[in-house]
């Protein structure tokens, strides 16, 4: 199993390394389809292993317990129709012009790189590593953040480059920390920079190193996540990067961030009881709702409307994990799946209007469902999903969620229901403006080619979308079971 | 034997769902495919409801559910079996109506979509009123908000069909939310999401969280069923829809709110609770009812106007229901079973004569193209089916015996006569202000139905409209034809349906009036025993079905052969036009000017004089509206608030780096020192 | 180890700790460009001693290995990308700043304290040789952090982001007594790219706004 | 059985002998008070012949609403007028329906008498139905309001238990302030209900002013006498309410043949009474503007009201 691992992650570097040498469209499209198909494969095969119950391990190295394998579920997935949607995008862009064969190849190179980082950085078993590894993720983001050279993604590049390396930064300097406690009790040597060590002897790590170092993580890691208030970037970085990349920096990028403030907050935990860390994320959460909601309401720009989604939703997800409980921990983590493969939907859909529309504005956009059926009918799906209707996951989780805060502290559950009341009435307000009525302007044809690739990739999230949020296999089963377990709790799954 | 009926139920309902997409593009057969599908599911529920109403024990079934906390359980009792039929019965006679209805669409719109979705409402409402899961509920409860709301957007071309939908799907949400909030006050004690355990909890729960729950549950139930001043999204939504589905949303969604409170409120709280509670309840009906028909009476779209009616019949039931509750609360338990049965037995007519006036306004509709009561006229001499079948429905909303509306009417008013056996003395004089104001509505809703059913279907035509207009296809009949029995039905056979609901609320209350309340052989109703007052619509209606033959007799015998001559109506000696005829505006007038102070009409006239001389108008525009006060006050504010608050939060995200970085510095020292 | 008597070890060590606080100070207090990189470059000047003399006391010695990393990489490359830029600049000297240089100076003094407050607890954690790095490294790092902010040149936001390395890789050598060289490497191959990203965005700043006044980047905004 | 069956015809051939002669009477008391000789008492029973004699002209754009409407009248104030007592204090009917059923079978022909307003097309008939409503509307609540501050004393708003009681004066409780109340309430809602001065004119000629008689413009011949007659039974009915309601004494308790010829001749001298003071009325006044008239039916409201919180705040 070691071996499907190390596939796993060394897959995009390798195809990134040979996509710079295709000559021509066809071949990298055989390239990313056969990449995608390994990811998933290989993917697959680590995530049933690991939830047979195994850890997979090689050497010191790279440890895929059961919250890795949940973020490599999600990397892979998204991942892979991320490449065959970027394969239409992009093709698109080429046929039409705007992009040369050149920079196609430089962009499919960064954008490997970056699910490679990504992919390292979910199965190092090393904290350390798994910051270089993030920083790593960081840079090549940036690039593809700028990759179109208007003024504006230029701009964003350059907010996104600062805030976040200087998150980054942060999230080192707690990385010291931690290491600057543990060497205490493992001594100066690799072994204190493991999880595994970390976790055994968490118990008698200096309380007070771990909550600064908590703080430093929280704070750097958060700025990747989005968390509010370092969530500036964000709406910027989503708007302006190509669709694509929107849809992996929402769908992925967040969700690795939270995965590393987690596995910090698992030690964090052991050593200082769960009130330390309950609190922050409760406040941070309820902030980042309340601004998200309210920024949806003012949005002109629909890929910006998607990324203020985004926000909100890493913050009901840091209430689940701040009110923790079995329940709140798996409503947490359902919902962090579930947003991935939603707002890649509602990415995928949004790219495809920008395509045939060519413009961003809300107002000039009308009539989606009777213009292009697929690609309206699934941003209004995914719209609903992220406004928290059934059939879709992100409404039980949100039930979840509610329940156990209103165990514990009841104020958390009143504010978080009507935060998400407002959320809701805003986004879909943009949202059904965009996707009813009569089509006000002709649409730019997109190649059959180019759909092909879209199509497929939308119908394919359409339908994770719709099975994750309304039954749970095995394998997630034997995924969550012990993810929960190692927050402290044990969630029933029927 | 349940079993077979209810698979039955939801696999011709899951069909409906599937079958219609597969017919691409054909969409006679789409149309067939969707209703006979869904005919089969209601057939087979209203069997379901039948049994579950005769059987002994409640029926229980439940299948686990691979997500935790969820399971997808389903118990019919007497309660949920009463819904069941009554959500099959209209949906039996819609699904008829609909096949020929839904021909207005073709080419306009999927009539796959349409009928996928139609059934999916019905599987979803069925599923509401039987789920016997907190979170199954809340799931099915939302699925049916959102497949009524892509309902409603069906023709969502037009701007007003898009706002009505978006304002209909925000309320509806805003509602569910605080059942959310009931639930999770149960939860906490209970311990589980399942029914059962919300019935007898642990532990009890304190007086507090009950009335928690009992406020979070009238907001959140009350937001679907339309109570004043929650009803706005209403009088938008229900007419928007195509008027097969209005019938449904009007006749039988917003009941599954009125299942809900009953469900709260007898079964899980059931009990002692403090009077107000029921007072409140009865406060809030008796308002919905008066201000409902109120402005229903200044409607002149005729589904606008039923929608309207919704709102005051619902606040008819609550009354009855209200008044249930505060006789519980004073331990006054077979008056509280008198309430309650009021309540449930105007809940089934309702969903029966409002399925079948939508159904009628659908007509209309259908032969008109227009929903505007001053195009009509004269539709009874082109459409006499439909207009019988409407005027049938008229009288029974009107509450006018012997029909049903006015048994349940009637059953009310005696729930709160009898109320001076509280001993409150506030309470007991707060009743008979209630019985007037029921009064008053029930005789607005007759003036508004004299209009309704006067200026639609009498006189001359008053449009192109309405002079094109043809009888409707025998599917649409049939389907009206079917309610129209069933409203008679209800009315002339009270000896019937009375024991049924008495099964429904026994359980509830504790106590079986039935047999106390059935006398001179099942014959009458008579609440209280001997000498009390009683009603027989049985005796009523054959005697007036005797005494107008009588008076025909009388009046040949007197006055010999009839002789009859023809002659136009006399119009002060001019031959009179379709504009010269009393329009429903005029007809409404009056009332308009005595509670001015309730509809604060704006009048604006614009005249424009000749140049010869300025005694002779050229035109004359002149147009009235009524302020829409709950809008105006209560919820623009809202939104405009929100709006404002938004505005001035767009500093935050200013475009400044540093200013970015300094949230960041910020964050990270405050924390520090948290942290120190 | 022997040869040097553990105090005046430990004094040494906190003393060039102290000389890049120092040098902090004087970016903060200077305004021209040029002699912002110098700065830099001297700090980091610094910084290398204090990791060499880390590694000499300890004997942990892939220490050195990351004492020349800083030497080759904060010293020369940096410095030179930076310089590259600045040539390219119509300005050399920053006249208006988002936070003046004195109350800049006094908010860093606090800063300074703070950060010894906040460490306070946990010094006792560290090795007798380097009892107060910790403290001074948070102080770089807030330091750093605060003229990014108080300054509006994308260049002197470059030095101050580099500035909080310094302090970061002064926490990572002498407070935690480094961390295992793979890691090191890792840490400065980031560094150095980020480095190249910043010298690439800088430069296209330059171009299509013709100045690299971040406070002009406020097209994106709600 | 048979007994009931002759009491319920009885009642009936009571009710409609009658309705004429009060009709009459009025119209005489107002002659003379007008100092005019006036027509006979039973001038009435003549029209209504001729009016049944007379073919009847129906308008081309009507409906078989139209037709249909005067035996629904018809029947249904019979209807009312059987279940209300008149001679004898326990009505055979009197399970068929109590004095809710009696306001709302009343309501019934209104309805369609409205209809029938509406049917023909004329200006006229529409703005009779349309006052009518406004009428309606706003005597109902006062009426019921009345009737429940009676039926409270009672415990029961059957018609006969409420008469019977009070005849017998036994286990009920009685106290002349809400009663008084009551009456006049009911009394003011009587002048509505029935159309007669300050409310309507029956005797108007000029449409503009005519509630009532604007809905029934359009017929004539024998659909009119029906009509007529049915608005002439109502005013006895509820003549017959107020008398029997508040002062029911000299009614038959039981069903012995002696009592009950008593009990009509106790009944006539009451409505006739009453029909005195109608006309009375109807010459002393004029005519109420339409707007006006919400003034006189809130002060009926505002009494029953009172009489129902009197009653409470006596018990107490």
């Amino acid at each position: 199993m070691g071996l499907a691992l190390i596939v796993l992650i060394a897959a995009p570097l390798v195809a990134g390394l040979l996509s710079l040498g295709t000559r021509t469209r066809r071949s990298m499209e055989w390239l990313q389809c056969a990449h995608a198909a390994v990811l998933l494969a290989m993917m697959s095969m680590v995530v049933m292993d690991v939830a047979e119950g195994s850890v997979i391990t090689v050497g010191i190295l790279l440890r895929a317990d059961a919250l890795s394998a949940f973020m490599d579920l999600m990397l892979a997935f998204v991942g892979a129709t991320g490449l065959l949607y970027a394969l239409g995008y992009m093709g698109e862009e080429v046929t039409r012009g705007h992009v040369l064969h050149r920079r196609y190849k430089r962009f499919f190179c960064l954008f490997n790189l970056y699910l490679f980082a990504m992919l390292l950085a979910a199965n190092v078993d090393n904290i350390a590593l798994m910051w270089i590894a993030i920083e790593g993720s960081t840079l090549s983001a940036a690039l593809l953040i700028g990759f179109e050279k208007t003024k504006a993604a230029l701009e964003a590049g350059w907010k996104y480059i600062i805030l976040s390396f200087v998150g980054i930064a942060l999230a080192l300097f707690g990385t010291v920390l931690t290491y600057y406690a543990s060497e205490h009790v493992l001594g100066v040597s690799m072994e204190a920079l493991r999880w595994e060590e970390l976790y055994r002897v968490a118990s008698d790590l200096n309380p007070t190193a771990l909550k600064l170092a908590f703080v430093f993580v929280l704070i750097g890691y958060g700025t990747k996540a989005g968390v509010a208030p370092m969530h500036t970037w964000l709406p910027d970085a989503h708007g302006e990067a190509p669709t694509p990349v929107s849809a992996m920096l929402s769908g992925l990028m967040l969700n690795l961030a939270l995965y590393a403030v987690l596995r910090f907050k698992s030690i964090v935990d052991r050593t200082v009881g769960v009130d330390f860390t309950g609190p922050i994320l409760l406040v941070l959460g309820l902030l980042s709702i309340t601004i998200a909601a309210i920024f949806l309401l003012v949005q002109r720009d629909y890929k910006r409307l998607f990324a203020y989604s985004s926000i909100e939703h890493v913050g009901i997800a840091l209430v689940g994990f701040g009110v923790g409980g079995p329940v709140g921990i798996f409503g947490g983590l359902f919902h962090m799946l579930n947003h991935a493969l939603a707002k890649s939907t509602a990415f995928y859909a949004a790219g495809m209007v920008l395509l045939r529309r060519g413009h961003k504005t809300i107002e000039r956009v009308t009539g989606l469902v009777r213009q292009m059926p697929l690609v309206g009918g699934s941003m209004i799906l995914a719209a609903l999903a992220l406004a928290g209707m059934p059939p879709f996951g992100l409404f039980v989780s949100e039930v979840l969620i509610a329940t156990e805060a209103y165990g514990q502290r009841p104020w958390v559950a009143y504010a978080l229901l009507g935060l998400l009341a407002v959320a809701f009435s805003t986004l879909l307000y943009q949202v059904s403006r965009m996707a009813l009525g009569e089509p006000m302007e002709e649409d730019i044809p997109v190649t059959d080619r180019t759909r092909r690739f879209t199509t497929s990739a939308l119908v394919v999230n359409l339908a994770a979308m719709g099975y994750a949020g309304t039954h749970m296999p095995g394998f997630l089963r034997g995924l969550f079971i012990p993810m929960t377990r190692f927050f402290g709790v044990i969630v029933e799954i029927p | 034997m349940i079993q077979l009926f209810l698979l039955i139920a939801l696999v011709g309902y899951g069909l409906g769902i599937f079958l219609p997409l597969l017919a691409h593009r054909r969409p006679h057969v789409q149309n067939i495919l969707a209703h006979g599908a869904a005919l089969l599911g209601a057939v087979g529920g209203v069997v379901v409801g039948a049994m579950g109403l005769a059987a002994e024990g409640p029926y229980v079934f439940s299948l686990p559910s691979t997500l935790p906390l969820l399971r997808y359980a389903i118990r019919l009792d007497p309660l949920s079996a009463f819904f069941v039929l009554v959500i099959s019965l209209v949906g039996v006679a819609v699904s008829v109506f609909a096949v020929g209805y839904v021909r207005e669409f073709y080419g306009r719109h999927s009539i796959g979509a349409l009928g996928a979705l139609y059934n999916a409402f019905l599987l979803s409402m069925t599923l509401v009123v039987l789920a016997d899961d907190g979170f199954f509920f809340l799931v099915v409860w939302e699925i049916m908000s959102l497949v009524s709301y892509f309902l409603v957007v069906t023709e969502h071309e037009k701007a007003e069909v898009r706002y009505a939908g978006f304002f209909y799907l925000i309320m509806t949400h805003v509602g569910t939310a605080f059942i959310i909030v009931t639930y999770l006050v149960f939860y906490q004690q209970a311990g589980s999401f399942s029914f059962e355990a919300f019935r007898n909890p642990s532990e009890p729960l304190p007086q507090g969280l009950r009335s928690v729950a009992f406020v979070a549950s009238l907001i959140g139930f009350g937001t679907k069923a339309g109570i004043v001043p929650l009803h706005v999204w209403l009088p938008y939504a229900h007419p928007a829809a195509p008027s097969h589905v209005s019938a449904l949303m009007s006749g039988v969604m917003i009941k599954t709110a009125i299942y809900g409170m009953v469900r709260v409120y007898f079964d899980f709280l059931g009990g002692e609770f403090p009077w107000w509670w029921g007072f409140v309840v009865l406060t809030v009906g008796a308002v919905s009812a008066l201000l409902g028909v109120m402005y229903a009476l200044m409607e002149h779209d005729l589904k606008s106007l039923l929608a309207y009616h919704s709102v005051e019949n619902i606040g008819i039931i609550l009354m009855g229901i209200g008044a249930g509750m505060i006789f519980q609360s004073y331990g006054l338990t077979q008056l509280a079973a008198l309430g309650l049965l009021a309540g449930l037995y105007h809940t089934v007519n309702h969903a029966m004569f409002k399925g079948l006036l939508f159904l009628g306004a659908g007509s209309l509709l259908y032969a008109t193209h227009t929903r505007n009561m001053e195009e009509y006229g004269g539709l009874i001499r082109k459409m006499p089916w439909t207009a019988f079948f409407f005027l049938v429905g008229a009288v029974s909303i009107a509450a006018l015996p012997p029909s049903n509306g006015f048994v349940s009417e009637w059953l009310t008013f005696q729930s709160l006569f009898l109320s001076f056996q509280i001993p409150d003395l506030l309470v007991k004089m707060m009743l008979p202000i209630g019985a007037a104001m029921l009064a008053l509505t029930g005789v607005l809703a007759l003036a508004c139905f004299a209009k309704a059913f006067g200026i639609s279907f009498l006189a001359m035509p008053r449009s192109a409209h309405a002079r094109n207009a043809r009888e409707v296809p025998v599917a649409m009949r049939v389907g009206m034809a079917g309610l129209a029995v069933v409203c008679v039905l209800l009315g002339v056979a009270p000896m019937v349906v009375v024991p049924v609901i008495d099964r429904v609320t026994a359980p509830l209350i504790g106590v079986s009036i039935a047999d106390k309340v059935l006398a001179e052989g099942g014959l009458a109703l008579m609440p209280m025993g001997v000498g009390s007052a009683a009603i027989s619509t049985p005796v009523l209606g054959l005697l007036l079905a005797l005494l107008v033959p009588v008076a025909w007799l009388m009046a040949v015998v007197i006055g010999g052969k009839l002789r009859k001559r023809f002659y136009k109506t006399w119009g002060c000696g001019i031959t009179l036009k379709p504009r010269m005829e009393y329009t429903a505006t005029g007809f409404a007038q009056p009332i308009k000017q005595v509670f001015s102070t309730i509809y604060r009409p704006t009048v604006k006239l614009e005249t424009e004089l000749l140049e010869e001389s300025r005694y002779f108008a050229k035109r004359m525009h002149f147009e009235t509206h009524i302020e829409p006060v709950f809008q105006k006050y209560l919820y623009d504010p809202v939104v405009r608030s929100l709006n404002a608050v938004a505005d001035r939060l767009r500093v935050v995200q200013a475009g400044s780096l540093q200013l970015y970085l300094s949230y960041i510095f910020v964050t990270l020292l405050i924390l520090l020192l948290w942290v120190r | 180890m022997g040869v040097i008597h553990p105090d005046i070890a430990s004094q040494m060590v906190d003393l060039c700790a102290a000389l890049l606080l120092l040098t902090c100070f004087a970016i903060v207090a200077q305004r021209r460009l040029s002699a912002c990189v110098d700065l830099f470059a001297l700090q980091s000047v610094f910084l290398a001693v204090t990791a060499a003399l880390v590694a000499f006391l300890t004997g942990i010695h892939h220490i050195y290995i990351a004492a020349l990393l800083t030497v080759i990489i904060k010293v020369i490359v940096i410095p030179r990308i930076l310089k590259k830029v600045i040539e390219r600049l119509n300005v050399t000297r920053e006249l208006v700043l988002n936070v003046n240089i004195p109350p800049s100076l006094l908010i860093c003094g606090a800063l300074v304290i703070l950060a010894f407050y906040i460490t306070q607890p946990i010094i006792s954690l560290g090795f007798l040789l380097t009892k107060d790095s910790l403290a001074i490294a948070l102080a770089i790092v807030l330091i750093g952090f605060f003229t990014m902010i108080a300054r509006k040149k994308a260049v002197t936001q470059v030095v101050g982001f580099m500035v909080m390395e310094n302090g970061l890789f002064l926490g990572a050598t002498a407070a935690a007594y480094g961390m295992p060289l793979i890691v090191e490497l890792g840490v400065f191959f980031d560094v150095l790219v980020a480095g190249l990203i910043i010298g690439i965005f800088t430069h296209r700043l330059q171009d299509t706004f013709d100045s690299v006044d971040t406070s002009k980047l406020t097209e994106l905004k709600e | 059985m048979i007994e009931s069956a002759v009491i319920v015809l009885g009642q009936a051939v009571a009710a409609l002998l009658v309705s004429p002669f009060i009709v009459g009477l009025i119209r005489k008391v107002k002659a003379r008070l007008q100092c005019r000789r006036g027509a006979g008492v039973i001038q009435p029973y003549y029209d209504l012949l001729k009016l049944f004699r007379k073919d009847v002209v129906v308008s081309t754009n009507t409906s078989w609403i139209f037709t249909a409407t005067p035996y629904i009248l018809f029947a249904s104030t019979l209807m009312a007028s059987l279940l209300v007592p008149i001679f004898l204090s326990k009505v055979p009917l009197n399970f068929a329906g109590d004095v809710i059923t009696v306001v709302y079978l009343l309501a019934l022909g209104t309805f369609f008498l409205m209809l029938a307003g509406l049917d023909a097309g004329s200006a006229f008939g529409g703005m009779g139905s349309s006052r009518e409503a406004i009428v309606a509307s706003l005597t109902e609540p006062a009426m019921i309001l009345s009737i429940f501050a009676v039926g409270l004393t009672a415990g029961s708003t059957n018609l006969s238990t409420i008469v019977h009681k009070t005849a017998l004066l036994q286990d009920i409780v009685t106290d002349p302030p809400p009663h008084l109340m009551a009456f006049v309430a009911l009394f003011i809602v009587t002048l509505a209900e029935t159309g007669r001065v300050p409310v309507d004119n029956p005797a108007t000629h000029l449409e503009l002013t005519m509630i009532h008689e604007a809905m029934v413009l359009e017929y004539s011949g024998r659909y009119l006498a029906l009509v007529e007659w049915a608005s002439a039974l109502k005013l006895l009915l509820f003549l017959t309410l107020l008398s029997n309601i508040f002062a029911p004494w000299g009614i038959a308790t039981e069903a012995e043949p002696a009592r009950m010829a008593l009990g009509v001749l106790v009944w006539l001298a009451k409505v006739s009474g009453l029909a005195v003071v109608i006309g009375v009325i109807e010459s002393m006044f004029a005519k109420l503007r339409l707007f006006r008239v919400t003034d006189l039916l809130g002060v009926a409201f505002i009494l029953s009201l009172l009489a129902v919180v009197f009653f409470y705040i006596l018990r107490v």
